[in-house]
């Protein structure tokens, strides 16, 4: 067991992958001599070489056409695009590429592979360098999208995504490299798929991802602590697959359901989890579900502007007590 | 791969051997009879979808096809039935999914645009322009890292030179000196724009290699033989490490951009000037200068009918695919589960 | 009045709008002398000439590109994206520069565009050319996103678009170009955000877009025919901005609400609107929200599969009356 | 647009002219103390969010606005303070915007990538790689379409001719024949990544102007004189209707790419050799050569050192913008309702 911050378990997580197998490969923009510019993965290029860790030429869909290629014929590629935001440059990959060949080949093409990415906002980069994502990736079938929001999941759900022989679209959060969590010793290899309760409760279930499960878990015990409001934090943590038997369970028992997205409201991942849950749980209800967003608005750079856009714990605090009338 | 010098009965200096050149017959005929069965099944309303033939354009899908080895890995556009009949696939494989039955060659999922046969080396049929590119140098990629001899061949227009991920492949091809080889069909036209009204250069291709560090290659890709030895010479090139080529063929295609096409906008008479320099017509001749005897050929041909004609029975007999098969195969488990 | 079909009434629309300004341009590959591929821009090469009606090359980031530096800078072009799937190709101008550099630039930079489309499936064409990815475009903040769904909606939108001052992403329906419908003599100009109910009904709010309005309406007549369920139908045609009154005011009506969407089911545009009702009417409800909607899968294209995985009059039908319980 | 020619103290040929030259020295170190200040600015936690120096670029900024005329456009990248002062923004916008302040050139919503003042013609500064090559393009096309006779210019670095949109905003812009300028400044590296290690050609733009049927243009780019005739010569170009041109300027920064990045991957010698190249000092010894005295150029210098200062009193003393410019100019009717 270490303490370890969320940056330096990706590179952990990398290099757990890359020791168990050597069809595991790694590519993308100043990753190999530079360890990247998060420094998410420091240490790779001196570990396992230049022919495993790749420095790329500034052309995201070589980037993400190479990986698939590889993938396809017996490589693991894990490809870095920088930042999310840079997915627009290279999207026909995400969308029309990697999701659609095994099914228009009935089965033939594989393509087992991840592309890690910065996600999300606070480092006041404006709204180019800043957004929140993971619905461009969710919307498409054919993808698999996880988000982690610690560093012990960064190293098992990265490890799931390597092992994982679909495409995976790895978010991680800027705003979280700097965090620090336990990490136990030895192979950590967790599930896709699979949510996390991380504060029980029964009075309302609030869903969160990445950067929103620490304001979520803060929120909650303020509600606690201040309006003896007990409310369950679900760390969604995997997009696709959904794990949508602990969230209907857990509406089951809380009756109300608060979705914390970073993401700008329009077609966010909340809002199919309200949908799934309005159709197949409406009468477990006993109130409307709540979504607690980013305004639908691009992100400005200012510091204190973008801190007011996020959703914050105040947000939340807020939101949940006065829809359950506290 | 040094190709045998043979003399032949006209006394020409063969360097492609008398098999290989009848193979290259026998594969350009194929070729030719399987799309034009395609365009009738089409006027039957048996053919679904949309297709794109590459008539006119066979010896390029020939030449390359018979100068690969097996485990090399060809990359195809929307216009892939050539390349995937060049490369081995049945006849019957490739109409039943132009015909999308369940004998097709993805049982009818993929279509006419998406062809895959891996067992043959065709790693896919590309829709959306010039997404293969990059494809192509990651499975080059994967041949460079694991010590493999193959070499992965992407196929595509003139037109999709002027596209973004041309230009990232080339260059990241040439900086990885990756085993791929980029074949530009120039065709003369994109879907019916003239290539020259939208390119900087005259030879879209050709004129761009040196952008890329390469070697300046356009060659008549009419001519199978010509074809062939280009592609031996880039396939050796790539398997000795030195990296990648970009080759344009000239060619056109004798019928429109795809079945909604009736290609309106050709000039006149310029169809029947190519139509002259046809590849089929041009290496019929070629075997008989080599003194190839003319019931061999006509032999070839009636086998080819044969199979075609065989290929067309076995589609019209096909069942549909069973629905069942619209959720398989999304995720590798098999299935399209994104929940639980 | 005349009967035109929906594609001519794309280049009726197009030439209305080039008459009345001279700033209007129209470029895409294969527009201009071909007259596009769909041939929905047939005659404009030839009534506007060259300058104004530009074939491009396969360049779909230059399209975009230009069209926004010319809006930029005096134009109001037009620009056509042959098949909505190609979006994919040059989303970084539709997510990350159209609909942020006002914002960013506080207020400087206009950006008043339209991105016409074909969008859908129907003709076979397989999992790259067949897709409905209004949500795409519906999910990035700045845009506007509109998808009519009969002749005269597409003059009116387009005019509507056109003149609009923000970016507007304007979805034809490949499956809808050969359908017929009235159209008055005379300049036609419609407006965004604007829902239209096209069949009033008292038990349930059905909420259609696109090739998804005509089955509801179809599968409205048969549910009152032959169930005696009255549904009302609702022609979202704008996705952005959304007509929330329209259809709140609907299900405060009917207490039931329905969504029929052709996009596979993730991140839909109907969870976002499933998500504002339970959110804001959740009392008038008195049932479950139900979605209609493609599978979360690629599309098939073989003809019978891909009828089966859009859904049907047949499917909206038997949904409503289930969940009614008739 | 002909320069005049005048004899000098030296009697030098003096194409350039001393008002010019003074402009130009001028423009070069207000860009230098203005990011100067900048740095110290982000040492005193002042500078929120990232920034991207041109310490060392100075000369082509410079060369390039002295070139324009009012109504000529730029479109920047994120490493754009330079283009926006040089084209004659003020140095407190610049730094309000770097500090996020209401007195910012865009009140602090874009932050330090996307300066933009249109009444200055700085058309935005862009923050994704290349996307406003394509741009300047449409800009361009509508200057060509109105028969207006400003010029377009786009100004990247040496690793965005890699991406796919350099290649085909060059295309289009050579078919189109546009009244467009591509600026590359080659400073030898992307972020930390040597160009020549990732491109496959040693002058990343200039070896592929002809893949555009262009003109190879390549120069030094710490002279400000040589940038500003070359530019000169291109923009007359332009204006004449005679199409694009691609310039490559061989320049060198002298910080990290961004304020995060102390640059510790050059080799050893590297940035001192650059430094002797510095553009600041090579025109001050210009100017000297041409027989400027040292009290003219000091009161140049003491000019700038004030308008800084003060900046950066008067943007230490702005307020923070307020709260309600969040959810403003979204849309062009000023707000951000996307629903009713
Ligand atoms: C990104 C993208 N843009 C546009 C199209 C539509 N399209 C299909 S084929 C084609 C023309 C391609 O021309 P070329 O590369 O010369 O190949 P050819 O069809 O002549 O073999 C176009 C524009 C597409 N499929 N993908
Ligand atoms: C599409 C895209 N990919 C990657 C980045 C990250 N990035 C920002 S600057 C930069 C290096 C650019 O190098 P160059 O073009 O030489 O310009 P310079 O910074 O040297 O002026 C990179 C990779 C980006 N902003 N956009
Ligand atoms: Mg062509
Ligand atoms: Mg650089």
């Amino acid at each position: 067991m270490a303490e370890l911050t969320y940056r330096d378990a990706v590179a952990r997580g990398i290099a757990q992958e890359m020791t168990r197998d050597p069809d595991v490969v790694f590519l993308g923009e100043d990753v190999a001599k530079a360890g990247g510019v998060f420094k998410a993965t420091v240490g790779l290029y001196e570990q396992f070489g230049p022919l495993r860790v790749r420095d790329t030429p500034i052309s995201e869909q070589a980037i993400l056409g190479a990986a698939m290629g590889a993938a396809m014929t017996g490589l693991k590629p894990i490809a870095e695009i920088m930042f999310s935001d840079f997915i627009a440059v290279c999207f026909d990959y995400i969308a029309n590429e990697f999701p659609k060949s095994r099914y228009m080949s009935n089965g033939q093409t594989k393509c087992p592979l991840v592309v890690r990415t910065g996600n999300g906002a606070g480092s006041r980069f404006g709204a180019q360098h800043s957004q929140s994502v993971e619905n461009w990736c969710m919307m498409i079938p054919g993808l698999k999208v996880v988000a982690p929001s610690s560093p012990v999941d960064v190293i098992g759900l990265l490890a799931a995504a390597v092992r994982d022989p679909d495409p995976v679209i790895f978010f991680e959060h800027k705003s979280l490299y700097a965090t620090k969590g336990e990490v136990p010793d030895g192979e950590i290899v967790d599930r896709l798929g699979t949510a996390k309760i991380l504060r029980p409760g029964k009075d309302a279930t609030i869903i969160a991802l990445a950067l929103m499960v620490p304001r979520a878990l803060e929120a909650a015990d303020i509600l606690h602590r201040e309006h003896g409001i007990d409310a369950e934090v679900v760390d969604v943590r995997s997009l696709v697959p959904l794990d949508t038997q602990t969230i209907l369970n857990s509406v089951g028992r809380t009756h109300r359901l608060f979705t914390v997205e970073e993401n700008p409201r329009l077609c966010g991942w909340g809002a199919e989890i309200v949908s799934i849950v309005a159709d197949e749980a409406f009468y477990d209800l006993d109130g409307p579900p709540v979504r607690i967003t980013t305004p639908h608005i691009p992100l400005p750079a200012n510091d204190f502007l973008e801190d007011m856009v996020l959703p914050t714990v105040n947000r939340i605090v807020e939101t949940v007590k006065r829809s359950l009338g506290s | 791969m040094k190709p045998s010098k043979q003399s032949t009965a006209a006394g020409l200096n063969d360097d492609i051997g008398e098999a290989k050149r009848l193979a290259l017959y026998r594969s350009q005929v194929r070729l030719r009879d399987a799309e034009q069965r395609a365009f009738d099944l089409f006027l039957q309303n048996l053919v679904k979808g949309t297709s794109h033939l590459s008539l006119g354009q066979e010896a390029i899908a020939a030449g390359f096809a018979e100068a690969m080895e097996k485990g090399d890995l060809s990359f195809c556009t929307y216009r892939g039935h050539a390349h995937t009949l060049a490369r081995g696939v049945s006849v019957e494989k490739v109409l039943g999914e132009l015909m999308q039955r369940d004998n097709g060659l993805m049982r009818g999922k993929g279509g006419s645009m998406h062809l895959t046969s891996e067992e043959h080396g065709v790693m896919g049929c590309y829709a959306i322009i010039g997404a293969h590119l990059p494809i192509a140098c990651g499975a080059a990629w994967r041949a460079q890292y694991k010590g493999h001899k193959d070499v992965s061949v992407a196929f595509f227009g003139d037109g999709t030179t002027n596209i973004g991920a041309f230009h990232e492949a080339l260059n990241f091809a040439a900086v990885w000196k990756l085993p791929v080889v980029f074949v530009c069909e120039n065709n003369l036209y994109m879907e019916y724009t003239p290539i020259g009204d939208v390119t900087a250069v005259p030879q879209p291709a050709a004129d761009r290699a040196s952008a890329y560090g390469l070697e300046r290659i356009l060659i008549d890709g009419n001519d199978a033989d010509i074809v062939y030895r280009t592609a031996q010479k880039a396939f050796a090139k790539a398997r000795a490490g030195e990296g990648p080529s970009l080759i344009e063929c000239l060619t056109y295609r004798h019928s429109g951009h795809s079945r909604a096409d009736p290609a309106k906008y050709r000039p006149e008479g310029e169809l029947e000037k190519w139509k002259e320099h046809d590849p089929v017509k041009l290496y019929r001749e070629r075997l008989k200068q080599f003194g190839v005897k003319e019931d061999v050929i006509a032999k070839i041909e009636s086998d080819i009918r044969r199979e075609v004609d065989e290929a067309t029975e076995a589609c019209k007999a096909a069942p549909l695919p069973p629905a069942e098969i619209l959720t398989t195969d999304v995720y590798a488990d098999g299935g399209w589960a994104w929940r639980n």
